[in-house]
């Protein structure tokens, strides 16, 4: 089966200006969204996640500007497939066209991005209206429909609600809705659940997996949480100092990674075996975009650093048709590098666990007689 | 990666001392305040509004001194005389010459040349009806407008300042309280208060100074009670009350210094107030004593000959129009690099 | 104006001319306070008032006092007893104008209940009980003013006064219909409705403090033939250089200027200044130390350039003023201006006022004095102090003057409480003789803020406003030429100068008359054409 | 919400008292009185003190006014309009000021929001500086020259406009005072309104809407400028009540029967009632707007809306 | 785990309330009873509003509690306090804070941060032994000393709270209260952190009352923990306790919402809902039941006995 491309984006770089210089934000980012998928980036604070969807979005930051790249969209327009580069469509046009109707957003904190000032059940068909001139009766009855498909009881009372009278978990569910509002192919969320609690955060990615399951939308997943990535995503894209330094389905990331960036990530979170007396940390901290790049990136935190780290920025190689890493370590030339052992301990024990359920059917969670007394 | 690469031949092998050396690493090379001074620099209204302060000051410490004139000095014979420029009269324009627009026709008249020894006479900015040299009292006049913008600031930030902060930082009833003394000096007039003020102290530089502290503060405590209201709440002030800090020392020492250059940049707004205050003061005819002068006073005295001696309001209005101009500038300027929430530039 | 009552002919010089009518438009800088004749104080509402009511004199072109409503007036051989017969006159509600109408307006200005400030005005006359009226001893009813029948008003007086007749222009004796009055109670006066009138104009469109007030031809005005106006405007401008502009733009008729505009316009055949009665002072306060040596006070008396100030500074007409009685206040018994009779003191003398201080000096054992000055914060008192300053400085070694400014109100309490050194203070006339301005310096006299005090002077003073000289107008003119002598001789105060103003009335407009006593602009009788 | 009202109006009212009670104080710093003039000696003077009741214990005249305010009398006025009932100055000057305010308001602050929303959209740009040199220049010339200026040209010059007021020329009367006049409210509401929007416009909720498709007129009116509108209210408030009590300058050149010019002869020529109205006037003007403006707040905002009805949420 | 020493902070029956308006009370902490013993880490769990902070706070005396008695160091620090034990409670009770940025007064240079509590409690000593402290204690925390005389926009997130518990480190604490003190950091900078803190506890034996949502780093870094519900502790006890035997349904719940990086699994695996209004539970009615050891859980004698009855341990996360 072949999977159909709705987003493609080639060799994006943004720059912002800034009184301390220019930032280079995002240095050519490739990444790929197949229809129906979910597209995970996984990365440091400030890795440059939220600056490239937002170039998706064309909602970049007056200062910000696009040095190079493509954003082909792929999309249904007047009932035909088209392919458009989103670069060269004007912010009017973006609006009009783009936003909301065919790319949605979902922001990292509920608690700021609603307008404090307007009901939710406006802010929910306000798109709509816009885009498809919805009569108030229908978008209403839709507005409705969606508040009960996020989750939320008693939506019809809830629609005159304001942002203040929810709660953080009930405000993020409105915020999806909106962004479901107009019917978008792809959803972006960028960090939807970081501001949340994990019992909430829990019931917000059950909610986004299930609307995918019903709609078949394409969402990019934004996050740094690789519980979270190994809930959702199909494919992972790992993010480092603007750049995609490892890219592949979650379970080649997670099972076979190749970066030593990527092993950090993975045994800096303690799972739920870890009694190790030291957790396995990166060292260092995350590079300051403000300075140019010389080199591997994450050379200086890199414990299994080369020479040529220092001098050269390392090419993407490829692992699989599928699954690349970009660090000298897979050259030809490189000297061996086996996974850090307790990364290996940690994938057996996972590899494990999985074999209690591969192929069969049976959802992992407590038994029934457990649900039965809560 | 078209370019094929070169390979050195220890390319390959691990960096030695891979770890621990790279623990410590600057972040952000720079300071807070350097930080801050290079975005101010960058902002253009803050620079031209900060140099034409500076030029107005200096023009202000030595204009009265390079004129030749005092500023109460009334040359009998040199009355309403219009602005001759050495140099510049060659070119036919600042030669003394006014044209009179009389009602029985126009005039033009020079009285440099009426005078005796009128030729070596010179008024940069013209004489007023008392024969006066403008030039020598717009500075000085400056000199009083800059005092009672220095005043404005000082009265805003102490007491404006510390009201706001004390009522804002005890909160409950001590903020009830002050909040509503605040009210009620607000819901009276100010003109009223500021009049009568002056009216029962003597007029004088004194009087308008406290007039302008009693009423200049308000918008600025308003400010800093907000200002404390939000930081109050903050961790590193909580940090401090964990660790024991008393009240003061956590107002003074840990929120002070975090609003103060903010509190500054708003006192800045109220030095136009306060200059126009003492404007307003000088209109209804209780401003400085005479024969002092401040920019609003020679505004004033020299707006009753707008319509026949049109150059004498020029340079007040002009001196005040560029030094509210530039207080704002740099004012807005100084607020846009240090709001962070604007950073971009 | 003593003795000189009829002389007529003037009014009748004016005849009007039946075919100009029109509106004529004036400036003036204040709201009117009150239209209340009695209870009014200000010039501007004096003026107004002059136009709606007549009382039984009014002053000709030349600021004579002359017979209005007064058809005949029999003045007893002592001269306590005047008897006026009324012309037939209406009030504008139709009733006749009687004899009642004024004991009512009279008996009203003394009431102590009524408190005008201007009730002492009737003592200045002399009429019989005003003093012990206005001191709450006597009834109002017991005033020695009563209507013989509705024609005849008979006045009784104390002693004689000999510009008796010259008061009964001031609008303070104006009369006031009764049941008008009390009719419209404390309404009278907010509305064109609640205003009544007896005079050449009846107001159309009034409100109190408005700025624009309009006025109509009353057409039952008793002279109504000699009114040429149809009506007048009158429209409040504070601002001199919008008054100017709007007189340019033709929308004034008469407007006021100020010295700043005198150079543009005093070529102007429209432009012309008016002397006014007031004069500028500086009063020394003679209980602080330094003021009370004489030479001293010479020494500023003389010290600055009275000419330069009322040339150069004001240029709206004023005079250097070497006297205390301003000229055109009063003529002698033979019609000749009291100026005229008299000579001048303390005249600009800087080697003289150098030399009085150098005495001073002598006498009071001290170097260099420091005085300060409180003004007024009006624009020319502003401007006429400074220069006073700079030039008392430049002139006496050792003397400083500080300058106060403050609000008139605060200024006159001020003074009134003694507390000043050097006042800049004006005094304007409220009657044509040099006693309105003789009596302010007695030494028990309220006015004498000064505490200036001499006993000659006391003597001549007060002998001729009531005592033996007062009999003799004659000696008594010369008591007063004495009087000024001696205080001014004396420097009790310093005159600086006699106001003057600055008009311009356009040249289509005739007939508007300024006087420097009581009503100071008349327009009724102006014709525009 | 009606017993937050209640309240507020109640405390409102006891502010007021405590005013006139600090005015009342106040006059009676005043040196000399109503009646000092150089005429009147020091008796006479009193005497007609007597008769106006100047001379009584101060908490007598101050029980007196309040008791006579309630009946819609403010006094007389001694010496600006002599024996005049000052409600009836108030009912003649009050609408001409309240109407000049008015319509300065409402021409400053539909510029000063235009010229500062179209800064914050333009922000870094050549228009944002030159919108701001605009609004700069409203606070930085002194209105006096100002209006003087406007007079000039368009009246004297070109003859658009009267001079002088006169309520006979309707609008066009209004128009060259209440241009003068709202120069300040623009700069402040321009200045303010850029601060306010770029702040909103930079937040996370402008970004969703953005992201919804939302562009242009909707985006700037209803999400940015609502948002912004509350603390901009913030300073409108008190521009209000000056500006609808008068201004002694544009009210002086324009020879307009404001109250502006009144209180400041009064307070010269000491009018007590007058300058005890006329400073009632302004604060019950003041905690009127302030109160109008604190249930603004809560009809553009709704969390203040509700955090004052009760709990919530 | 019997503990035979005594306790350094026992908290009994705390309640905090907030009085929000004449009608409304807020009660953050209504009856909650821990013990913290030297040298351990009590974790506090809880969602966001639980009263997990508050607890923190009120222990630190940012608040003057509603009820309840609180000894540290056997003195009593819940009620009005003496000048020694205020003394002793301000130095040797320390916190640390969320946000690494917003805990460090920016106008500040790191020493005069660092140096704080030595200033207000006059312990600071000479100017040079002032700095003296100061640079060890950096050093100890992995900062160089260069960094002393930096502001705090000078650092990185990790750097920042790095400083923060220099801060604390500095008075020598016996007891540090973590508020979500790596919940704002990046997960590789949160390892670091973590790694420190524990470093620190070796060393110094300080106990750590450590607040966080984080359950899988509270598991790992916790000696005991308390799970917290709308401000009562629903069930308290060892680590292992909690997370191999969790019988209070919410525990559960929590447990089950822990998202676990091994995608195979984590797909098929749904959490566990849980409602306080719709599980017919009241929590004012419960008491505390010991289960075993420390091992305590809040319920009704009944809905206990209905918990313990299912032995269920095999199905929780986790186990293998
Ligand atoms: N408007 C802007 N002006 C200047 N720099 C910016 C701007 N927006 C982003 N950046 C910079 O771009 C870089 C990438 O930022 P981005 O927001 O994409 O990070 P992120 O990966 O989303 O991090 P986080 O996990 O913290 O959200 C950062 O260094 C940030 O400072
Ligand atoms: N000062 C206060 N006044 C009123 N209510 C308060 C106050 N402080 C806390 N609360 C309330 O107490 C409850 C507990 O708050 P707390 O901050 O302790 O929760 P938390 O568990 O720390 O949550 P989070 O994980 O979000 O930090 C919340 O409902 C909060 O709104
Ligand atoms: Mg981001
Ligand atoms: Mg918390």
């Amino acid at each position: 089966m072949t999977k159909e491309k709705v987003l493609s984006i080639r060799d994006l770089s943004i720059a912002f200006k800034t009184s301390s210089g220019l930032v280079n934000a995002v240095r050519g980012v490739n990444l790929d969204l197949y229809k129906g998928e979910t597209l995970a980036i996984v990365g440091e604070s400030g890795s440059g996640k939220s600056v490239t969807v937002k170039a998706i979005m064309g909602i970049l930051s007056n200062n910000g500007k696009i040095k190079s790249g493509t954003i082909e969209y792929t999309y249904e327009e007047n009932g035909e497939k088209v392919t458009k580069n989103l670069l060269d469509f004007s912010k009017k046009e973006m609006r009009k066209n783009i936003n909301g109707k065919h790319i949605a957003m979902v922001f990292q904190d509920p608690m700021t991005s609603l307008d404090p000032t307007m009901n939710i059940g406006n802010q929910i068909m306000e798109g709509m209206r816009i885009h498809y001139k919805t009569p108030k009766k229908e978008a209403y009855a839709k507005a409705v429909e969606l508040l009960e498909l996020v989750g939320i009881t008693d939506a019809e009372s809830r629609m005159s609600n304001y942002p203040h009278q929810l709660s953080g978990g009930m405000r993020q569910r409105i915020v999806i809705a909106i962004a479901l509002a107009s019917d978008p192919d792809v959803l972006i969320c960028d960090e939807p659940t970081t501001a949340l609690d994990v019992t909430i955060q829990a019931k917000i990615l059950e909610l986004i997996q299930s609307i995918q399951r019903k709609t078949g939308i394409s969402v990019i997943y934004i996050t740094h949480d690789l519980g979270v990535v190994a809930k959702v995503a199909n494919d992972v894209n790992v993010m480092y100092a603007g750049r995609i330094i490892e890219t592949g389905t979650v379970n080649e990331v997670f099972y076979e990674p190749r970066h030593p960036y990527t092993w950090g990530l993975l045994l800096a979170m303690p799972d739920l075996e870890t009694k190790a007396d030291k957790l396995e940390s990166i060292p260092g901290n995350p590079p300051n975009m403000e300075h140019e790049v010389v080199g591997d990136p994450f050379a200086p935190r890199n414990p299994y650093a080369l020479n040529i780290d220092l001098r050269l920025e390392p090419p993407m190689f490829k692992i699989s048709e599928t699954h690349y890493a970009a660090t000298w370590l897979l050259a030809e030339d490189a000297p061996d590098c086996p996974l850090p052992k307790e990364l290996q301990e940690r994938i057996e024990r996972m590899k494990r666990e999985d074999e209690r359920y591969v192929g069969t059917d049976e959802t992992y969670t407590f038994s029934e007689e457990l649900k039965a007394a809560l | 990666m078209d370019k094929p690469i070169e390979f050195l031949p220890n390319d390959f092998e691990f960096v030695k001392d891979a770890d621990g050396a790279m623990i410590d690493e600057v972040y952000s090379g720079e300071s807070f305040w350097k930080n801050i001074l290079r975005r101010i620099v960058k902002n253009k209204g803050a620079v031209v509004g900060f140099f034409s302060i500076m030029i107005i000051l200096i023009l202000a410490l030595i204009g009265p001194e390079i004129s030749g004139y005092t500023y109460d000095q009334q040359i009998s014979g040199h009355e309403s005389m219009a602005p001759r420029i050495p140099g510049l009269e060659k070119l036919g324009i600042f030669d003394g010459t006014e044209t009179l627009k009389t009602s029985t026709g126009e005039m033009e008249v020079n009285k440099y040349e009426q005078i005796s020894g009128g030729e070596d006479v010179y008024h940069w900015f013209g004489t007023d009806v008392l024969g006066r040299d403008l030039f020598t009292r717009t500075w000085e006049g400056t000199r009083i407008s800059l005092y009672i913008a220095l005043v404005a600031v000082v009265v805003d930030v102490l007491i404006g300042m510390s009201y706001g902060m004390i009522s804002g930082f005890y909160g409950g009833k001590v903020d009830m309280i002050m909040q509503r003394v605040m009210e009620i000096l607000n819901g009276i007039p100010s003109l009223v208060v500021v009049t009568l003020l002056i009216i029962v102290l003597k007029p004088g530089l004194l009087s308008i100074t406290i007039a302008i502290a009693l009423t200049g503060w308000i918008g600025m405590s308003r400010i800093a009670r907000a200002s404390m209201l939000k930081l109050k709440q903050s961790e590193y002030v909580l940090a401090a009350r964990t660790m024991g800090a008393k009240d003061f020392p956590i107002m003074y020492k840990e929120i002070l210094p975090n609003i103060f250059s903010q509190l500054l940049i708003m006192s800045m707004f109220s030095i136009p107030s306060a200059i126009f205050t003492e404007a307003f003061l000088a209109f209804v005819g209780i401003g400085i004593p005479v024969p002092m002068a401040s920019l609003g006073s020679l505004i004033s005295e020299n707006f009753k000959s707008l319509t026949t001696h049109f150059y004498m309001i020029v340079p007040p209005v002009i001196v005040l129009a560029v030094l509210m101009l530039s207080f704002n500038m740099l004012a807005d300027g100084l607020r846009d690099a240090l709001d962070p929430t604007l950073k971009e530039v | 104006a003593c003795g000189g009552a009829n002389s007529d002919g003037a009014a009748e010089d004016v005849a009007a001319d039946e075919t100009a009518g029109g509106v004529l438009n004036v400036q003036v800088d204040v709201e009117v306070a009150t239209m209340d004749p009695q209870m009014a104080t200000d010039g501007t509402s004096f003026e107004v008032i002059a136009n709606t009511i007549e009382g039984l004199y009014t002053l000709d072109e030349s600021g004579v006092a002359v017979p209005s409503l007064a058809e005949k007036t029999d003045v007893s051989e002592d001269g306590l007893t005047y008897t006026f017969t009324l012309k037939d006159a209406t009030w504008s509600n139709g009733t006749p104008v009687t004899a009642d109408d004024f004991v009512y307006a009279w008996q009203r200005l003394a009431d102590p209940d009524t408190a005008s400030e201007y009730y002492y005005i009737m003592g200045i006359a002399g009429v019989v009980n005003a003093d012990e009226i206005s001191a709450g001893e006597k009834d109002p009813e017991e005033l020695g003013v009563t209507a013989i029948d509705e024609k005849t008003l008979e006045v009784k007086l104390n002693h004689p006064v000999p510009f008796f007749e010259s008061l009964m222009a001031f609008p303070s004796f104006f009369p006031m219909n009764q049941a008008f009055f009390e009719e419209a109670g404390e309404n009278y006066g907010t509305s064109a409705d609640t205003l009544i009138a007896n005079g050449a104009f009846e107001i159309t469109s009034y409100e109190p403090a408005a700025t624009t007030i309009e006025l109509e031809k009353n057409p039952d005005y008793f002279d109504a033939e000699n009114v040429s106006l149809d009506g007048i405007k009158y429209q409040v401008i504070k601002d001199t250089q919008q008054a100017m502009l709007s007189y340019q733009n033709g929308d004034l008729d008469v407007v006021t200027l100020a010295g700043e505009q005198v150079d543009l316009f005093k070529d102007d055949p429209e432009f012309q200044t008016i002397q006014a009665g007031y004069l500028w002072y500086i009063s020394p306060n003679t209980k602080v130390p330094g003021l009370e040596n004489a030479n001293l006070r010479k020494a500023l008396g003389q010290a600055f350039d009275k000419e330069y100030i009322a040339e150069t500074v004001l240029k709206d007409g004023s005079n250097a003023a070497d006297y205390m009685i301003p000229e055109g206040l009063a003529v002698d018994p033979e019609g000749v201006d009291f100026r005229e009779t008299t000579g001048t003191y303390l005249e600009f003398d800087p080697a003289a006022a150098q030399e009085a201080l150098e005495l001073a000096k002598e006498e009071l054992g001290k170097d260099s004095f420091t005085f300060t000055m409180i003004i007024e914060d009006t624009e020319s008192s502003i401007n006429v102090a400074q220069v006073l300053k700079s030039q008392i400085e430049e002139n006496l070694d050792g003397v400083t003057v500080e300058i106060e400014q403050m609000p008139k109100k605060t200024r006159l309490d001020r003074m009134n409480v003694g507390d000043y050194e050097l006042a800049l203070t004006r005094w304007g006339p409220d009657y044509a003789d040099p006693m309105t301005y003789a009596d302010m310096f007695l030494t028990d006299s309220g006015n004498n803020k000064g505490f200036w005090s001499n006993a000659k002077y006391d003597e001549l003073v007060n002998s001729s406003l009531d005592g033996e000289l007062s009999l003799d107008p004659e000696a008594r003119w010369t008591a007063l030429q004495e009087a000024e002598s001696i205080i001014l001789e004396d420097a009790g105060i310093l005159p600086v100068y006699q106001k003057g103003n600055a008009v311009m009335v356009k040249s289509n407009v005739t007939g508007v008359d300024f006087h420097t006593v009581g009503v100071s602009r008349i327009v009724k009788n102006a014709v525009k054409e | 919400m009606k017993k937050y009202i209640a309240r507020r109006v109640l405390i409102s009212f006891l502010t007021l008292l405590v005013i006139i009670l600090i005015l009342f104080i106040l006059m009676q710093l005043l040196p000399g009185s109503p009646f000092n003039d150089e005429r009147l000696t020091v008796e006479q003077q009193t005497m007609i003190m007597n008769k106006y009741g100047l001379n009584d214990p101060l908490p007598v005249q101050f029980f007196r006014y309040l008791q006579n305010m309630l009946v819609g009398d403010f006094g007389k006025s001694y010496t600006i309009s002599k024996d005049t009932d000052v409600a009836i100055l108030l009912q003649n000057r009050l609408p001409i000021s309240l109407a000049l305010g008015g319509i300065s308001i409402v021409l400053g602050a539909a510029i000063g929001l235009f010229l500062g929303v179209f800064s914050a959209l333009k922000h870094n740009t050549v228009w944002d500086s030159v919108s701001t040199f605009i609004t700069v220049l409203g606070v930085s010339i002194p209105s006096y020259v100002f209006a003087l200026g406007l007079s000039y040209y368009f009246g004297f010059q070109l003859k658009l406009f009267p001079m002088l007021f006169s309520p006979a020329d309707g609008t066009n009367a209004y128009l060259l005072p209440a241009v003068a006049l709202s120069m300040t409210v623009m700069a402040t509401v321009g200045r303010f309104t850029r601060t306010e929007m770029l702040d909103v416009l930079n937040s996370d909720y402008i970004q969703l809407v953005e992201s919804k498709g939302v562009s242009g007129p909707r985006l700037v009116i209803t999400h940015a400028m609502r948002n912004a509108s509350i603390s901009i209210l913030t300073v409108l408030g008190p521009l209000v009540v000056s500006l609808m009590t008068g201004s002694l300058v544009v009210e002086k050149i324009f020879s307009i029967p404001g109250i502006g010019q009144l209180m400041v002869q009064a307070i010269q020529s000491n009018d007590y009632n007058i300058i005890i109205s006329l400073a009632f006037v302004y604060s019950a003007l003041y905690i009127g707007v302030m109160l109008v403006v604190d249930i603004l707040y809560g009809v553009l905002d709704p969390r203040i809306r509700l955090a004052k009805g009760g709990s919530n949420g | 785990m019997s503990e035979p020493t005594k306790p350094i902070l026992s908290v009994k029956n705390l309640k905090q309330h907030f009085k929000v308006n004449r009608k409304f009370t807020v009660k953050a902490v209504d009856g909650v009873s821990f013990d913290i013993y030297p040298g351990e880490t009590y974790g506090l769990v809880g969602e966001s509003g639980s009263g997990k902070s508050t607890i923190g706070r009120s222990v630190i005396r940012l608040y003057d509690i509603t009820d309840g008695e609180m000894t540290f160091n056997g003195q009593d620090i819940s009620g009005k306090m003496t000048k020694e034990t205020n003394e002793m409670m301000r130095t040797k009770m320390q916190m640390i804070f969320q946000d690494p940025m917003a805990s460090l007064n920016p106008r500040k240079t790191v020493m005069d941060i660092i140096a704080q509590g030595l200033d207000i409690h006059g312990k600071a000593g000479s100017k040079e032994e002032r700095e003296q402290q100061v640079i060890e204690i950096l050093e100890r925390v992995g900062l160089s000393r260069e960094f002393a005389n930096r502001y705090p926009n000078q650092f990185s997130g990790g750097q920042r709270q790095r400083i923060g518990i220099a801060r604390a480190l500095i008075m020598n604490p016996d007891l540090i209260i973590a508020d979500e003190a790596i919940s704002a950091l990046d997960v590789s900078i949160q390892a670091q952190i973590v790694n420190l803190m524990k470093d620190i506890q070796k060393e110094t034996n300080v106990a750590y009352l450590f607040i966080a949502h984080d359950l899988s780093m509270v598991r790992y870094i916790s000696d005991r923990i308390g799970v917290l519900h709308l401000g009562h502790l629903l069930e308290t006890g060892t680590t292992e306790e909690i997370f191999t035997n969790p019988l209070h349904p919410y525990t559960k719940s929590l447990i089950s919402a822990i998202p676990h990086p091994n995608p195979i699994l984590e797909k098929k695996r749904t959490s566990l809902t849980y409602d306080y209004a719709a599980s017919g539970l009241n929590y004012s009615e419960g008491t505390l039941h010991t289960v075993e050891g420390t091992h305590k859980v809040l319920g009704t004698d009944l809905e206990v006995e209905r918990w313990l009855q299912k032995d269920n341990q095999s199905e929780v996360i986790g186990v293998s």
